[in-house]
């Protein structure tokens, strides 16, 4: 019995450890999946975001203060989230920025919201995220809506009639799956053949893709992720399958033409924000350089780099509103940043906290397996 | 009807896969009554090794693919067998005469300590194979073109079965594992170092799972170490099918999941695939409580 | 009118017939004993009287109502009651909770009871505790109650089985070679035993290899041979049966 | 008698604990107490009645959303909703188990999987158009009590282990009568308990609905703490979980579940240090306290009876 107490007490006071801070640095939050499912954005995100901050501090900091990154796995699971962020708002930061996946980040946003934290997300594109009238809510990615908009206008453009939507039941890519056809159905002229969902995480999607073929589509459009998509051209190809594939952004992934392999990546379509190596801003460039001498990688997707983006709109606004009071900043970001260059283009944010402009640009995997650019209309 | 058949060998091939994984969990239950849920690590692990023999040496240009892929395959197998009697002493050895539940706990431990050592050793990336590798042409059989690859792979799990299956059937330590498996009393009685079997059955198992893995790293291409959680449940739910215990049971009830999950996608829903898979499982145990060719024991009292 | 009728009763397992048409009678306030050579199928007659399994053909008669298909839990509720012939104690558990569980069936209280214990709840609780004691001096078992019942001497487990099961207060108790592991002081005690369950009104039917227990403690027997009844009768003109004797030789001697 | 006073001072200190803890720790125990209601109820299957159950969360799904789609759709109050969430919960756990209540060790083991699959996807496919697929269901309202809503982790750090001291005095109850112990006798042996008049398959149903119904109201607690639920909180992985904490803090005990939860939900918190490393060093603390507890941390005690009084 005695015994028994003794662990009881043992395992309470170890939740009892006290936490003391020290208050000259500014701190800034990360929250990013490190283990799970997600990791490998998590880690990326965290390596950019602690080398953008490293720059900024060799700079001198902001408003004469270094800044520190403080980082939190959510585990890319909304419950750990809510933990992670709980934890966080405990360690004296003005701002957090994170995380990927919209229902994470949205386990997290009432409570930055409750204790007045500055959010800027950058991979959650869920459109309800900013629909809440969260005053301290903000993300640097694009919403569904848009990209579902641009997807029907490229389908329309490239002047398919037959259309196979397929997602993987995710939160993100299911919702650009209904916003695409949506759009689609309300421009007319395109018949939607086939719309249903594979599970993310198999190996063999042949099933799938022969019930596919068997609808005979012009094109198929996938909004989940690369490693499916990776999946689906290669075993595409091995069919002997000719049909066009357009992927939406979380297809933007190098490793998509590595998992495809050279012959059957190319040729494929994708939306995205515009992906870093096609900026030619100084900004993106140096930032490039810097990432690639220091983890000889270049990273793994867009995502990631918009992590970058939310910490240099925090600077910003810290800089630009001359306080780290989070009224004063909100107040910045929403109506004092204009065009602020950032590593994927301008940066503004509207009322809601959504990034405004026009951020979808349409890719093609060429011959060598490069993503291209493609011509504006 | 042609979609019917291309759908059928589809979910065969995907079968196969989870039958040569099943083996190993139904094999490892058999002597021991324990669900090994690090298994589908193991195979993760194997389709990893692989990852590292094939990019850190070449072969190929020097031995050409095929006796270079056999050479690796044996590598894989043997050290993906030697993980599993280590996992074996470590995580499982201490709980034998232990309540069967602390097995379980300890064996779902096991899972994420291997598959996030993979990760921390890896990274959390996908890797991929390299490519061109394998023969890539289509076979034209009866107006379906099915990937010469795929009949490979199921010829390739068939055959390593058979041979198992042989091996536990007709030689002396196939008929200690058997006779391990029903009592191990008695057969520590007939003089069966117990001990040495269960080492026997940890190395064959996981080192056909390891073979599963580097088969489906080859085919597929694309390895994450998160995989095997997957493929692990399938094969389990595959053995148990079968009934598990039995080996031509997780052989059968391998390609009956894949043929199910196939026919299932094609026919009902994609998105309600695993859901008819399990839906079926469910179906089978309530007829037959004991899986299709698992024996029925009635109590003794 | 018998306590217990069995008529044509015949149980198949595959192609094997474990019990053959067997008919016989088990009069009220008897001790009767069931015999015969290893795999003659007595375990499983036990089995079926007491449900755990379901006959091919043949009725089970049990004052006045017909067991055939009713669950084992029921058939316990109508007073049989029965040990096993491989001890099975709840091991776990401890002696006093072990003779309580007979008292199981006799008690009313659900979930809710259990919950909010109304003071019929707690009355019920006591009155298992006081029936589990007084079956537990009645077999003579005198150890200490808070151990767990696998820490008991073999013929002390055979002993706590024979109080759970009164404990249920049965019109009939089943017992199953009550005498195996048991040395001869104990044998001794536990012939008894039988008589004072008997003599307590309750009804015995038991299998036994001890011939000279069962001869020395039965008023009737029945022989099984092969799942047949080949003889019944009271020891003296079962022991001079030839079918008997040909049974037993056949075999090897028990 | 000294150890009692110890006892309740400890309870004191913890349940005062809020004052001195910050958010985050406050909001860890608030966790730990969810997963230590849900691995107590799930100790009825598993511990008492030793039926291999690994598709618990199953049924904190079905509580969880009856309470988010009737919030969110009638504006029903939260806390009106917690007994028609586990009831809703009992009801579906009665239906599923009944056609596999008869099965053995691991096949009910895969088929309980197979459930909480088949549930998740059922979910996911956003089945009679009510779940909200993928997205779940957001704008779940919080409990009002008494003209206070409860939404901060203090407030709900009383709300939940207030909940948890409630099910505990009723659970230990239930453990101490013949309810309790005739669950016990099915564990140990299926055979006897039936010899000895237990109606196995029933009370085996009853150790499956009774558990689903405080999975359900459990299911409510955590809709409105979440105000936000989707089907990736109810997965195969949730299940095992629960599972893992009955086992290696000692089934069929109830100090020794709850402890099972300060050590599996709260161990990770501590690793966080880890980072990457985190679920690794969590594994080998599973197989290490497995392998020099293999009973549990803390097995279940002896029951106590008052014998003497008899006499």
């Amino acid at each position: 019995m005695v015994k028994k107490i003794l662990l009881f007490t043992l395992c309470l006071s170890l939740f009892y450890i006290p936490m003391g801070f020290a208050k000259s640095k500014i701190k800034i939050g990360l929250m990013c999946p490190q283990t799970g499912s997600w990791a490998s954005e998590g880690i990326d995100m965290k390596k950019i975001v602690n080398l953008l901050a490293e720059d900024i501090n060799k700079k001198g900091g902001v408003l004469g203060r270094k800044i520190e990154i403080i980082d939190e796995d959510d585990g890319g699971d909304p419950r750990t989230a809510a933990l992670a962020a709980n934890k966080l708002c405990t360690r004296g930061i003005v701002a957090v920025i994170g995380t990927y996946g919209s229902s994470v980040t949205e386990a997290t946003q009432n409570i930055f919201n409750e204790n007045k934290i500055i959010q800027i997300a950058n991979g959650s594109t869920a459109i309800r995220l900013t629909e809440k009238g969260y005053k301290y809510f903000f993300r640097t990615c694009p919403r569904d809506d848009e990209q579902g908009r641009v997807a029907a206008k490229t389908i329309k453009k490239f002047g398919f009639k037959r259309v196979a939507i397929l997602h993987d039941n995710t939160t993100y890519a299911k919702g650009l799956a209904e916003e695409a056809k949506q759009n689609l159905e309300k421009m007319g002229g395109v018949k939607i053949v086939f719309f249903d969902a594979l599970t993310p995480g198999e190996r063999d999607y042949t099933t799938i893709l022969t019930k596919l073929q068997s609808k005979k589509p012009d094109v198929v459009f996938f909004t989940g992720y690369y490693p499916e998509a990776g999946l689906l051209l290669k075993q595409k190809k091995e069919m002997g399958w000719n049909v066009p594939f357009i992927g939406g952004d979380a297809t933007n992934n190098p490793d998509l033409v590595k998992i495809a392999g050279l012959d059957a990546a190319k040729g494929f379509y994708f939306l995205s924000p515009p992906v870093p190596q096609d900026l030619d801003t100084p900004q993106a460039k140096a930032f490039l350089k810097a990432y690639q001498a220091k983890y000889h990688a270049l990273p793994g997707s867009v995502w990631a780099v918009l992590s970058g983006d939310a910490l240099l709109a925090i600077v910003k606004a810290i800089d630009g509103s001359k306080s780290t009071d989070p009224d004063k900043m909100a107040y910045y970001l929403h109506y004092k940043l204009k065009d602020m260059p950032g590593l994927t283009g301008k940066i503004s944010f509207n009322e809601k906290g959504d990034r405004v402009g026009d951020l979808y640009r349409v890719y093609k995997v060429d011959d060598k397996g490069n993503f291209v650019l493609q011509p504006k209309d | 009807m042609e979609l019917f058949f291309q759908q059928l060998t589809n979910g065969l091939a995907i079968g196969g896969i989870y039958a040569l994984i099943a083996l190993g969990y139904t094999m490892v239950y058999g002597v021991l009554k324990l669900i090994n849920f690090a298994h589908g690590d193991l195979f993760t692990l194997g389709a990893y090794i692989g990852f590292t023999l094939l990019t850190s040496m070449n072969l190929i240009g020097k031995i050409g693919p095929l006796p270079t892929l056999f050479l690796f395959g044996i590598i894989i197998m043997g050290l993906v067998g030697i993980a599993g009697i280590v996992l074996e002493r470590i995580a499982y050895r201490p709980l034998r005469s232990a309540d069967r539940l602390a097995a379980v706990v300890s064996a779902l431990g096991a899972s994420i300590v291997i598959s996030n050592s993979i990760m921390l050793i890896y990274g959390a990336r996908f890797l991929v194979y390299p490519h061109h590798i394998l023969p890539n042409f289509t076979i034209n059989l009866l107006g379906m073109k099915i990937p010469f690859m795929r009949i490979a792979m199921l010829l390739l799990s068939i055959i390593l079965m058979i041979i198992l299956y042989l091996f536990v059937q007709k030689t002396r330590i196939g008929t200690a594992i058997r006779a391990t498996a029903i009592d191990h009393g008695a057969a520590r009685l007939m003089g069966i170092d117990v001990n040495k079997i269960i080492s026997v059955v940890f190395f064959i198992g996981p080192a056909l799972g390891g073979a599963a893995g580097f088969m489906v790293g080859l085919y597929y291409g694309q390895l994450n170490f998160m995989m095997g959680w997957m493929y692990g449940l399938k094969a389990f739910i595959a053995a148990v099918i079968g009934g598990i215990g039995n080996i031509p049971g997780a052989m059968l009830g391998g390609l009956l999941l894949g043929v199910i999950e196939a026919l299932g996608a094609a026919y009902i829903s994609t998105s309600w695939k695993d859901a008819i898979a399990f839906f079926v499982l469910i179906i089978i145990l309530i007829v037959r409580p004991t899986g299709i060719l698992g024996e029925r024991v009635a109590d003794k009292i | 009118m018998a306590l217990l009728h069995l008529k044509n009763l015949t149980k198949y397992f595959g192609g094997l017939t474990a019990v053959d048409n067997v008919s016989f009678d088990v009069n009220e306030g008897s001790i009767v004993g069931l015999i015969g050579p290893n795999g003659a199928g007595k375990t499983t007659v036990f089995n079926l009287i007491t449900g755990h399994y379901v006959p091919d053909q043949g009725e089970i008669i049990f004052n006045g109502q017909n067991l055939v298909k009713k669950p084992t839990h029921i058939i316990v509720s109508l007073g049989i009651a029965r040990t096993f012939q491989t001890i099975r104690l709840f091991k776990e558990l401890s002696v006093l909770e072990n003779a309580m569980s007979g008292y199981h069936c006799r008690m009313k209280a659900g979930i809710f009871a259990g919950m909010f214990k109304p003071r019929w709840q707690k009355r019920e609780e006591r009155q298992a505790i006081e029936i589990a004691l007084k079956e537990l001096k009645f077999v003579g078992l005198d150890v200490d109650l808070n151990q767990k019942s696998k820490n008991l001497s073999y013929g002390n487990q055979r002993l706590l089985e024979i109080a759970r099961a009164l404990a249920s207060s049965p019109k009939l108790i089943i017992l199953d070679e009550p005498a195996g592991g048991m040395n001869d002081q104990e044998t001794r005690e536990l012939v008894e035993l039988i008589r004072n369950i008997r003599d307590r009104g309750i009804t015995v039917l038991l299998i036994e290899h001890d011939m000279s227990l069962v001869m020395d403690v039965c008023e009737y027997i029945v022989v099984l041979d092969n799942g047949k009844k080949i003889a019944h009768g009271a020891p003296e003109e079962v022991r001079e049966n030839k079918k008997v004797i040909e049974a037993y030789l056949g075999l090897d001697e028990e | 008698m000294n150890r009692k006073y110890l006892i309740w001072a400890i309870c004191l200190i913890f349940f005062l604990s809020p004052l001195f803890l910050n958010a985050y720790w406050v909001d860890v125990l608030n966790n730990i107490g969810i997963y230590a209601i849900l691995a107590l109820s799930l100790n009825f299957i598993l511990g008492d009645t030793g039926l291999f159950h690994m598709g618990h969360a199953a049924f904190f799904a079905v509580g969880a959303y009856t309470t988010a789609i009737l919030n969110t759709m009638y504006h029903i109050p939260i806390l009106f909703l917690i007994p028609f969430s586990g009831i809703t919960a009992a009801i579906f756990a009665y239906l599923v188990a009944r056609p596999i209540i008869h099965l053995r060790g691991d096949y009910l083991l895969i088929v309980t999987i197979g459930i909480v699959e088949i549930v998740r996807i059922a979910l996911v496919n956003n089945i009679f158009g009510l779940t909200g697929g993928s997205n779940g269901i957001f704008g779940i309202s919080r409990p009002h009590l008494f003209g206070l809503i409860i939404r901060r982790p203090t407030h709900f750090f009383y709300y939940i282990w207030i909940f948890l001291a409630v099910s505990v005095f009723l659970f230990h109850r239930l453990r101490n009568s013949r309810f309790g112990r005739a669950l016990n006798y099915i564990k140990e042996d299926e055979v006897a308990a039936e010899g000895t008049g237990v109606d196995i398959a029933k009370y085996k149903l009853i150790a499956f609905v009774l558990g689903a119904f405080w999975a359900g109201m459990v299911g409510n607690i955590y809709a409105s703490k979440m105000t936000i639920i989707s089907p990736e909180s109810f997965t195969f992985w949730e299940s095992v979980i629960y599972f893992c904490i009955v086992i290696l803090g000692g089934s069929g005990s109830i100090t020794g579940v709850i402890l099972g939860s300060f050590l599996l939900i709260g161990l990770p918190e501590l690793f966080r240090e880890f980072a990457q490393a985190r679920m690794l060093v969590f594994g080998l603390a599973m197989i290490i306290m497995m392998i020099f507890r293999p009973q549990g941390i803390l097995p279940p005690p002896p029951r106590k009876y008052n014998v003497d009084q008899i006499n």
